[in-house]
């Protein structure tokens, strides 16, 4: 493997965070402790992490109501996303947001978004302020095949292929948008052949597989700085979980679910680690066991800390002169 | 009469109309197997699979596939999951199904109803829970309805089914679990017609959807103050039944309105300016109150949440305040 | 050729109908008869009059901005129309729509639309009802080049193809939207590739050419009618005026309209009728004679009709029960 | 001081703006070498080519761009053909531009100006022709301003461009070719400010945008009736400048709203209701009147178009009627 064992390492650690973290909001969710509702990624960790190790800490991504992933992978703080979901001041949105709105400007995190696609324009529009500026920075666009057949894809797509814009729209093909299967909603084979509308790339890799989607991502955001333009890039991948905190699945069999989880992106990627001499199952263990302690800490954290105050409602809505 | 839930008296209403007209049937997001995302069609598929068009997501074009089907003669229902999400479909609503019997000098006409949950108090934030009814009442060619109570929701459901212009049917996913009577079989409340929920002599409040809720709540607590509250629920927008509401200022010279949309330029404004303009206006003996949402997006945390929309609690004071209790 | 004098015939004099009218139009404009303003057709008779003579009378179209030709191909009155424009009471919307909102649904016409695209996933509807009917018909949408980078194609085409509706989506690519050239705004070669991404064949025609046209979408008809799904057509044309009353047309030259101009769809028409023996000199002369007539009388007609009454602004606003 | 078109003042604003901070651009559609439909580019083209960014007809995403280059720090300014046109954008205008600072705790902000034409007047029909502001007027976290005159679109331009949050900024069409005196350089006119255009006594006309021409030319005519009138300029809905109005109305004890939009659910309605909420409230010696759009599509025949909003006569008359002269 070219990656240097620390990122392999680094890899490996946020894999098993995202994991953690999600699981965690599972349980509190269950213990009534988080309001609303939110989307587990169990089961993407691949994508998430595979995408973001391809990317410099000031690129940009965007994210979406499936976020908690893409913003562990991308550098945020655990403790400030787990007080975020439990409503807190100290949340990234000071409890204003929860779930489906934790931003971080301070890793390059746009946002994630309750709307299906919500991030694909924005995503167009940072890509385009780069090129702009020639600051260049390249802008990843997380998406999900529900997404795909939005319009915004195809107005926004279309952009970024005539500017030959700094950006890398990464469908993240889960095989589900909801309860409707992505064959059955989606009027072509592969998401990555609509590629070829917008004079783009289209990539397909194994959403499973840390490594190859690093490696499309990296080759993607290589050229995207080089000027050459926009690539789109479909990850297969499957969620384990239902869609959201009360789902069913009732519009899929648990035989197929079991044999996405015998594909379980961490295991497969440990058992490379290990098998390649990268690492020994005590590095692993090890590094499983800091994941715990911090997720713990980051728990504790958000139980302790403040509410946002009643009185502070209409705070924000508005930026103020020289905020 | 039996009692039954708010969207159990929906599902009813939707059923029978799939089966009184073989152009009716409904187009979302989820609404098969999975029976919606607020469970509204749930336990409908095997038996209404014809009935039930899965789409992508696709908003803008889930409604203007619905105008399209509507002006070749059938009577499509569009489920938005989240009212919020209207806005990915505004030009279809605003710029078509509004326009297009206008436009066509009465050739074409729209028989589409787009039903949609609003408001908050689920803790979903900002983007799914919204109260917007006041957008699209501001729209000439659109019927807008928001029916509080099961009764209401069948029969006003139908209405807008048989009805010839497109009707923007509001949900308050806080309705979907109240319990009411509800008729077996076929009835019609007719869309621009005001109810009076609750009779009283003393204050008028006028309310929509949830807050109808909250205020017969409120005007229950309010009766050991000696206060008597009547309680008129606007059910319809557009068109707005004016009469019944100046009648009722009439007889109380008092009026709050309670609305869930956000206070500036809210619908209240409106009601406000037509009791201002109306023969109600000299019978006035108190400054017309309106309680609103706060003007901000509705925040996650729970507190603030509630914070962000009148409670009954709200309702309360305010009546309290204007008759001097505190 | 395949099809009888009398179909080709009918095809010649729609397309003098369609050039007649607009240039009377515009004739009227400049006389300050139009109020609003107008999208003259000049140039792509071809595409209309093919396309409609490949549908049924009960077939349905949905119509653009530049609607004149397609309303006068599926059949309209061309009096009802000339009074339109001039608003009067007696036009196809009681002077309620002018240019841009002309419909016919006596002829299957679902309106013209003031908004670009507007008329995709109407027409998508539309062949959603009739598949649900199995009513046999097919609807074909006319749209134009700027239309294919909107977010209803994507969404639209997209159910189209998922669901096999019997529609053609026929765009007109006339070389430019307003003052954007299609290959500076569209990141594809051919907007017919765009058909690979809805599981759907996408056909390129020369839009200048009616039986070309015609073939092209008899095909799609036939294949829409058999349950057998959408397509995707892509006819090149050229619009020969401004994009509407008034653009000095900065965005192009004058050598490229020259051009085009040789490629006059009529009088390549004309030229293949003469030179194949279907028509004589005169038979041509004598309908080019026939149309003349046939504009000036709806004229007269529009001219001499009443305006709608301000006394009736607010009919129409909702459809009354039973109406 | 120079006599200037609107048109002229606002592409003024606009490339002094383009001059003054590199952040700020131009996204929309045929705005290049075409000058946009209403010419209010024309002639940029060539020095400002690469502030100048054209787009294909993507309304929801060229807003939906503009608010991604506005959250990495661009001052972008996209042009919507036509208002009518923000109907296909409503989703990052209501659900993403105004909500994406408060969702994020203001971690993000959202320093965008959509600008765009409305009004009828053209000839244009129904989908070109609306006034719409009260919709968004009734979004908390968007700012809406419609300024009157060459002075204010300038000035309030240059506010919009500066201002961290998004700005709704609508230009009547019918104002393009009007002349007011426009001062050299820089100058900033605030949001949230309304405007005196006219001082007068006997009674308060409150107007934005078109209607506040045609209410100064009405009130010019009303001179010669004896009638002196107070003209007041809002200019922006979000914030609205309630103390100016109040003001005003404790003044002259008699109020006209003269409002573009359809009048049911108007910005109209909530000034009413503030002046009613207000201290002004009682020295209203007439009841409050509004003038508005009638609830009706633009149609397309001139006549018809005329009388479906308030035109100079229909002022006068509303004004005569309230003095008892007629
Ligand atoms: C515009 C819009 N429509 C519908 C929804 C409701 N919704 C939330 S997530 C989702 C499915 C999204 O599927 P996909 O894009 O594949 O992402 P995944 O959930 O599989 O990660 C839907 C329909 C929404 N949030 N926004
Ligand atoms: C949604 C929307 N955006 C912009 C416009 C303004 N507009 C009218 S026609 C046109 C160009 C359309 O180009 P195309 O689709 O190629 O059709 P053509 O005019 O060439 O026939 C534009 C931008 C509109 N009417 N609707
Ligand atoms: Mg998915
Ligand atoms: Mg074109």
């Amino acid at each position: 493997m070219e990656l240097s064992k620390e990122k392999l390492l680094w890899m490996y650690k946020k894999m098993v965070q995202i994991r953690q973290f999600e699981l965690k909001t599972d349980e509190l969710y269950k213990k009534n402790m988080i309001w609303g509702t939110y989307h587990l990624y169990v089961g993407e960790e691949a994508t998430a992490v595979g995408a973001c190790a391809a990317l410099e800490p000031t690129d940009y991504i965007t994210s979406t109501h499936r976020g908690h992933g893409h913003t562990i992978a991308k550098g945020a703080d655990l403790k400030r996303m787990m007080a975020e979901l439990l409503g807190k001041e100290t949340g990234y949105c000071k409890g204003r947001g929860g779930s489906m709105h934790i931003a971080d400007i301070s890793t390059g995190h746009l946002g994630a978004n309750g709307i299906v696609a919500g991030g694909i324009p924005i995503a167009t529009g940072a890509a385009l302020a780069s090129k702009l500026r020639e600051d260049g920075k390249v802008t990843l666009c997380f998406f999900g095949d529900g997404a795909a057949n939005t319009g915004t894809f195809n107005e926004s797509l279309n952009m970024a292929g005539i500017w030959k814009l700094p950006v890398v729209y990464f469908c993240e093909n889960n095989q589900y948008a909801m309860s409707a299967p992505v064959n059955k909603f989606t009027a072509v084979k592969n998401i990555a052949d609509r590629a070829a509308s917008y004079n783009m790339p289209g990539v397909i890799v194994d959403g499973n597989d840390v490594l190859e989607v690093y490696k499309a991502v990296k080759e993607a955001v290589d050229r995207a700085r080089k000027g050459e333009g926009p690539t789109l890039i479909e990850a297969k991948t499957y969620r384990w979980f239902g869609h959201s905190k009360s789902d069913p699945r009732v519009y899929r069999t648990r035989e197929e679910e079991e044999e996405w989880k015998k594909k379980d992106p961490i295991k497969r990627f440990a058992e490379k680690l290990l098998s390649e001499g990268v690492a020994t199952e005590e590095e692993l263990k090890k590094i499983d066991e800091e994941v715990v302690k911090e997720i713990e800490e980051a728990y504790q954290f958000a139980v302790e800390s403040p509410e946002p105050k009643v009185e502070d409602l209409a705070k924000y809505v508005y930026a103020e002169e020289g905020e | 009469m039996a009692e039954k839930l708010y969207i159990e008296a929906l599902a009813e209403a939707i059923k029978e109309e799939f089966e009184r007209d073989p152009n009716v049937f409904m187009m979302g997001e989820d609404i098969g197997i999975y029976g919606g995302a607020f469970g509204v069609t749930k336990g409908m598929y095997p038996k209404y699979k014809d009935k039930l068009i899965e789409t992508p997501i696709s908003e803008a074009s889930i409604v203007g596939a619905g105008v399209g089907a509507a002006l070749v003669g059938m009577r499509p229902i569009v489920e938005i999951m989240f009212s919020d999400f209207m806005m990915d479909a505004m030009e279809w609503i605003v710029n078509q199904a509004a326009k297009l019997r206008y436009m066509t000098g009465g050739q074409l006409k729209v028989p589409l109803v787009i039903r949609s949950p609003m408001g908050s108090g689920t803790g979903a934030a900002a983007q799914h829970s919204q109260s917007l009814p006041a957008m699209f009442a501001h729209i000439p060619g659109l019927k807008v309805v928001m029916p509080a109570t099961p009764y209401d929701v069948k029969g006003l459901f139908k209405a807008a089914v048989r009805d010839d212009n497109p009707v923007i049917f509001f949900e308050h996913k806080l309705l979907y679990w109240t319990k009411g009577e509800v008729p077996e079989g076929d009835y019609i409340v007719p869309i621009g017609k005001a109810d009076v929920k609750r009779e009283g002599k003393d204050i008028t409040i006028i309310a929509g959807s949830i807050t109808v809720i909250r205020s017969l709540e409120a005007a229950e607590k309010l009766k050991g103050e000696g206060i008597d509250v009547e309680v008129i629920d606007i059910r319809s927008l557009s068109p707005l039944d004016t009469e019944t509401i100046v009648n009722s200022v009439i007889k109380t010279g008092k009026v709050l309105i309670v609305e869930d949309d956000n206070k500036s330029y809210g619908w209240g404004a409106e009601v406000l300016s037509r009791i201002v303009e109306s023969d109600a206006f000299d019978y006035l003996d108190y400054p017309i109150q309106r309680l609103g949402g706060k003007d901000v997006p509705i925040p996650y945390n729970p507190k603030l949440e509630g914070a962000a929309v009148p409670q009954v609690e709200d309702i309360i004071e305010t009546v309290k305040a204007i008759f001097g209790k505190e």
